[in-house]
C-alpha cells in the first residue's frame, strides 16, 4: 500500500476545497469533537426539518484525511433523513475497520469509497472517523431531544 | 573532543537502525520521543531474567541477593550519574510522569488555598496535570511562566507579575522542552524559587539524555527523567530528591516493601527511598537502564551533547530553507537541545508524518503532550524531528528532501509541474 | 488430564533452573514471590527493542504502529486471559500493587466519615497499606475480616459482627493467600458486598498465575495482578475492571496520553483504560506479559493448576513429617494453592532460609508482606515454600532432607549424634 | 564462605543462652529497633551511672545471628564507658561492612570476633547491627538528655 493510493486525489480535492465548510444558522444540535492524539478538533451542526437533514455545517482543524472526510461525508448526508445518515455511518465505519477486506457500494458512498485505502493505515482510521462520529452523535442528539419534547 | 565522533561505530550497536522500509533505509528521527536500545542493554536486561532473576529485598537467597546486588548497583549508577551525593536519593518508578506526579502528590499534602504551584506554558503534559489534580485537591493555586516570542521563557514578565512570591511553595519546570528544544535557566529559576523557600522541582525528561547532569549544579530539590528516552528500557524511571526532602515528604503510594510496619489499625514507613518504592519494583528495567547509562558513559556525554548540538546546527539551517517551513521556538542552536518543532504551511502535522513515513523517515506529529504551548503559539499541532547520538547528516539531508516533496505534494505543484528536489 | 505434564520439558524452556549452587543443584521454591522466565518471554522482549521499538499511541510510523499494535494485541490478550468482555477493561500498571492504589484512590475519591472499606487480616501489605491510607484522606473506616483456626476466612464471625453492612463501600479481599494460600470463596464475598452496593476488588497476584480465571465467575468488579508471579517480566501489572465502573473513575495519575484536552486552567480526560495509565506505559513489558500469557496458556492453566495441587499435597504431606515443622493455614491441598508457610520450632525463618540457601535451595522468609496475618497467628515470621509450573517431586524431597538437616543443626542434636537424616 | 562459616559455635552457643536478656530496672533509656525486611524486633534498655554503662538488658524476636550478636554486645559494653561502647560500634560496623576485608582486634572484641563469617553474607549485615544500632541510638540519646539538662 503506497501512501499515493492513501492520498486519493478526490481526497486531495475534498482537502483543498471543502464543501459545506463554515458554521452556519439556523441549526438544531452543535458538537465538539476532538482526536485527542493528534489534536484534531471539529465543531459541527446539524439542522433537521420535514424528517430530513436539512444542512450540516462544521469548523474544522485537521489533516487531509479527516478534513476531506468530513466534506465528503456532509456532501452525503444532507438532503438524506437521519436513519439513512446513520446507515451511512455504520457502512462507513464497517469499512474503515475492515483493515481493506471490506469495500463500499460506489452508488451509494459516492466519493467515499476514496478512503478504502484508509483502512490500511490503522493509525488513520481515527481521522477519518471523526467528522462522520460527530455527525452520528448530534444526530442521535437532536432524536434524543425530540423524543423528550413528545 | 579529542577524538573524531564515530557515528557509524554508535549506530551498529543499535541492529534496528539498520531496518528498511520498503524500499527506504529506517530514518529514525523520533528519539524525543523514545530512543533505540543499544544490544548491549538489550542483552543485559535477558541476562539477568535467565540467570540471575528473583525478587528484592525480601530475598536472601543465592539468586535473591544477586538480584539486589544488581538493583541497587544501578541505583548506586544511577546516583553517580546524575551527580547525586547518596544512592538513597535515587527513587525507581515507572516512568517520569509518575516521578511527576510523586513529586505533586507529596510535596502538596501540606498545601491548601492561598499556596501557590508555578510551572511553566511550556511544560510537557505531564508536568502539568499532576500540578493541576494537586491544586484541586488542595485548593491551591497553579500559576506559570509565560514564553517569549522566539520560545524561551519570559523571565521578565514573571518578575513584573511578581510570579514567584512567598505565596510560592513549588516551581516546577522542564530543564530541555520537549517541543522547542529549549535549554531552560534552570540553576536561575532555582535561585528564584529558594529566595521565597519554595521548593523547586525539574522535569529533565529530555535533559539527562542530553546533556552532562549535576543536580548541584542545576540547584533543583527534586529531579525526574525517565529510562527509556536515555536507552534504556520502558517500565522505569527516576525521581531524584535531596535527601533530607525524601525523608520530610509523606508516602504516595502503599503497599510491599515501603513500610516499616504494618498494623490493621496503622501502618509506619519505611526511610528513602523505599518509602516511595510501592510493591516489586522495575528490577530488570534498572538492571537495563545501569546498562544503558553505562553505555552512554563510555561515548561520553559531553561528546554526545557535542555530536547533538553540531548536527541540531545543521539541521536548523536546512531545514529553514524548506518552502513553508516554520521553526517553531530557537532557531539557532544556543542553549537548545535536539528537538525541533515545526509547521509545513497548508499541510497538517499528520500528512507530513504520513508522507514521510512512507520513505521510511519517522517524525512526531500532534502536540507531543504539550497542548497549551501550542495554544500559546498559535498552533494548532506541529511537527518534531527529534536527534540523539546515532543521527547523521545524512539523515538530516533525507528529512529536508522529504519535507520539499511533501509540501510540494499537498500544494498540488507536484501535480502541476511533475518535479520534486 | 489427557496427557501427562511433563515437568521435564517445561524446565527446559528455563534456563535458570539448570544454575547450580556450589555443590548443589538450584532448587528454587519461591515462585510465589517471583516466577522464572522461560526463554520464550526474554527472545520476545529482545526482539520488540531491537526490531519494533517506538513509542505507543502518539507515533504514526512504522515502528510506532508496530509497537503500538504490539502493546494492544497484550492488552486484547490479557483481556482474553481472564475472561473480560472488552480490551478496554484492561489498565496496565506497573505492578499488582500500583493496581491496588489505583482502585483505592479513585473508589474512596467520593468517601467520607461513616462509610467503610472492608479487607481482610491475611491481606498482603499491598491491599492494606493503599486503603489504609484511603481512610487517612477520606475519613472512612478499615474493617477487616478475621481468619479461622485452619487460615480460612472467618465469614461466620463477619455475619455475626455485620461486618459487611450498608455503609460497606468497597470489599478488597485476596483471591489466593500468598501465606496461607487459602482459595477464598470471592464470588461469596462479592455477592454479600453486592448485595449491600458495595463494589468488590480482588487480589489476584497469588490466583491468575495458579488457576484459570474467569472476572465473570469470581464475580469481582475490579481485580489486579502482576507480571512477574505468572512468568512475565517486572515492571507491568494490571488492575481489569468493568467497563462501566472505569469509566465511572476520576483520573489516579496525571501526564502524557491520558488526556483529552490540556489547558492551563484545566483538563479533562480520556476514556478508560487510557485515563488511568499516565506517561509512556510498559510496553516492552507488555510485549513479555502477551508472551507469558501465551506460553502458559499453551501448556493449560487447568493442567498447571492440577500439577500445583499434586505437588502441594506431596509437600503437605511430607513436610509435616519434619520434626518440630508447624504448617500455617490449610495442612491438605483443598481450596489451596501452592504457598506453603511453615515455622520450624527453635530455629528462626532467617536461619532456615540461610541454610537451605547453602544447599541451593532457595525459600522465603519472613512476614512475606503481612505481617498483621503473622501478628494474628501469633508467630513473629515464618518460611514460605512456593511452587510453580516447573517444581518437581525431587525438589520437595530436596526441601524436606535440608529442613531436617537444618533443625538438627540449630538444635545441637547433629553436634552431638553427628547424625542427619 | 561455607554456611558452617557463618554458624560459628560461638555464636550457636550465645544464640542457645543469651546473655544479659530480659528487660530489667531500673534504666535511663528504652529504644525500640526493627528490621523491616525480615521482621526482627529489639526493644533494649540502657542505664549508666557514674560514667559507666551499668547495665543493658534487652527483649529481642530475631534470628540466631541478631540475637547473638545482641547478646555478645551486651557483655562486651556493660562496665565500660559510653565513649568505648560507641567506639566498639564503630570498629564493628567498619568489619561486619568490609565484605571480609577487615578484621577485629580478639582483645577488645572478645566474642564479636566470631562475626567475622557474617560479613560475607551481605543480606545478614543487617541482623549482626541490629543490637548495635541499638545500644547506639540508647547511648545518644542518654548523652543528649544529660547535655540538656546542663
Ligand atoms: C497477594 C499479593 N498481593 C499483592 C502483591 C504485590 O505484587 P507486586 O509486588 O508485584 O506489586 C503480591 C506479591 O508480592 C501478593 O502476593
Ligand atoms: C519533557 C518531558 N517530560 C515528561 C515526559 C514523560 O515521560 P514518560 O512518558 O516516560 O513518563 C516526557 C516524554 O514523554 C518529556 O519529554
Amino acid at each position: 500500500m503506497s501512501v499515493e493510493q492513501l492520498y486519493q486525489e478526490i481526497i486531495l480535492d475534498h482537502y483543498r476545497v471543502k464543501r459545506n465548510a463554515g458554521l452556519r444558522d439556523p441549526y438544531d444540535i452543535e458538537v465538539h469533537h476532538v482526536n485527542p492524539s493528534c489534536g484534531d478538533e471539529l465543531s459541527l451542526r446539524v439542522s433537521v426539518a420535514d424528517g430530513a437533514i436539512s444542512d450540516v455545517s462544521y469548523d474544522a482543524i485537521g489533516c487531509s484525511i479527516s478534513q476531506a472526510s468530513t466534506s465528503v461525508m456532509s456532501e452525503l448526508v444532507i438532503g438524506g433523513t437521519p436513519q439513512h445518515a446513520l446507515e451511512l455511518y455504520d457502512g462507513f465505519q464497517k469499512m474503515i475497520q475492515g483493515q481493506g477486506k471490506v469495500s463500499l457500494n460506489e452508488e451509494t458512498f459516492g466519493d467515499a469509497v476514496a478512503f478504502e485505502g484508509v483502512a490500511q493505515f490503522p493509525a488513520r482510521v481515527k481521522c477519518a472517523m471523526l467528522g462522520w462520529a460527530a455527525v452520528r452523535d448530534a444526530l442521535l442528539r437532536v432524536q434524543a431531544s425530540a423524543k423528550e419534547e413528545l | 573532543m579529542t577524538e573524531a565522533y564515530d557515528v557509524e561505530a554508535v549506530r551498529r550497536d543499535f541492529p534496528i537502525l539498520a531496518r528498511r522500509v520498503g524500499a527506504y533505509p529506517l530514518t529514525y528521527l523520533d528519539s524525543g520521543n523514545t530512543s533505540q536500545k543499544p544490544a548491549q542493554v538489550v542483552d543485559a536486561i535477558a541476562d539477568h531474567y535467565l540467570a540471575h532473576n528473583a525478587n528484592v529485598a525480601r530475598a536472601m537467597h543465592v539468586l535473591g541477593a544477586e538480584a539486589t546486588a544488581a538493583f541497587e548497583g544501578a541505583r548506586t549508577a544511577v546516583a553517580a550519574f546524575i551527580g547525586a551525593s547518596r544512592s538513597e536519593e535515587v527513587v525507581f518508578t515507572k516512568n517520569a510522569s509518575e516521578a511527576l506526579n510523586l513529586a505533586a502528590h507529596t510535596l502538596s499534602a501540606p498545601l491548601g488555598p492561598g499556596d501557590e504551584i508555578v510551572v511553566s506554558v511550556m511544560e510537557h503534559h505531564s508536568n502539568i496535570v499532576p500540578w493541576q489534580l494537586a491544586c484541586q485537591r488542595t485548593g491551591a493555586t497553579l500559576r506559570w511562566f509565560d514564553v517569549t516570542e522566539d520560545g524561551r521563557l519570559d523571565l521578565e514578565a514573571a518578575d513584573r507579575e511578581g510570579l514567584i512570591n512567598e505565596r510560592t511553595k513549588v516551581v516546577s519546570i522542564a530543564w530541555v522542552s520537549n517541543v522547542l528544544g529549549t535549554i531552560n535557566p534552570v540553576s536561575q529559576v532555582a535561585a528564584m524559587a529558594h529566595a521565597v523557600g519554595a521548593v523547586m522541582v525539574v522535569d529533565a525528561s529530555q535533559g539527562v539524555p542530553q546533556l552532562p547532569t549535576s543536580v548541584a549544579d542545576l540547584g533543583c530539590d527534586l529531579l525526574a527523567f525517565t529510562g527509556h528516552k536515555i536507552c534504556g528500557p520502558t517500565g522505569i524511571g527516576v525521581l531524584w530528591g535531596r535527601y533530607d526532602l525524601l525523608d520530610s515528604l509523606p508516602p504516595f503510594l502503599g503497599g510491599g516493601e515501603m513500610i516499616e510496619v504494618v498494623r490493621m489499625t496503622g501502618s509506619t514507613f519505611a526511610p528513602p527511598p523505599y518509602r516511595f518504592e510501592a510493591g516489586t519494583p522495575p528490577i530488570a528495567q534498572a538492571v537495563g537502564l545501569h546498562a544503558a547509562i553505562e553505555y552512554v558513559s563510555a561515548i561520553g556525554m559531553d561528546r554526545i551533547a557535542a555530536h547533538e548540538q553540531e548536527l541540531t546546527a545543521y539541521a536548523l539551517a536546512e531545514m529553514q530553507k524548506v518552502r513553508g517551513l516554520r521553526i517553531l521556538g530557537p532557531t539557532e542552536a544556543v542553549d537548545r537541545g535536539g528537538a525541533i518543532s515545526f509547521t509545513l504551511e497548508g499541510v497538517h502535522p499528520h500528512d507530513v508524518m504520513q508522507m514521510l513515513d512512507s520513505r521510511g523517515i519517522a517524525i512526531r506529529g500532534g502536540h507531543h503532550c504539550a497542548r497549551p504551548l501550542h495554544d500559546r503559539l498559535g498552533v494548532q499541532s506541529s511537527c518534531r524531528a527529534s536527534l540523539y547520538l546515532y543521527t547523521t547528516y545524512a539523515e538530516i539531508d533525507r528529512l529536508v528532501e522529504g519535507l520539499d516533496y511533501t509540501g510540494s505534494f499537498f500544494s498540488g505543484r507536484l501535480a502541476t509541474t511533475g518535479g520534486a528536489r
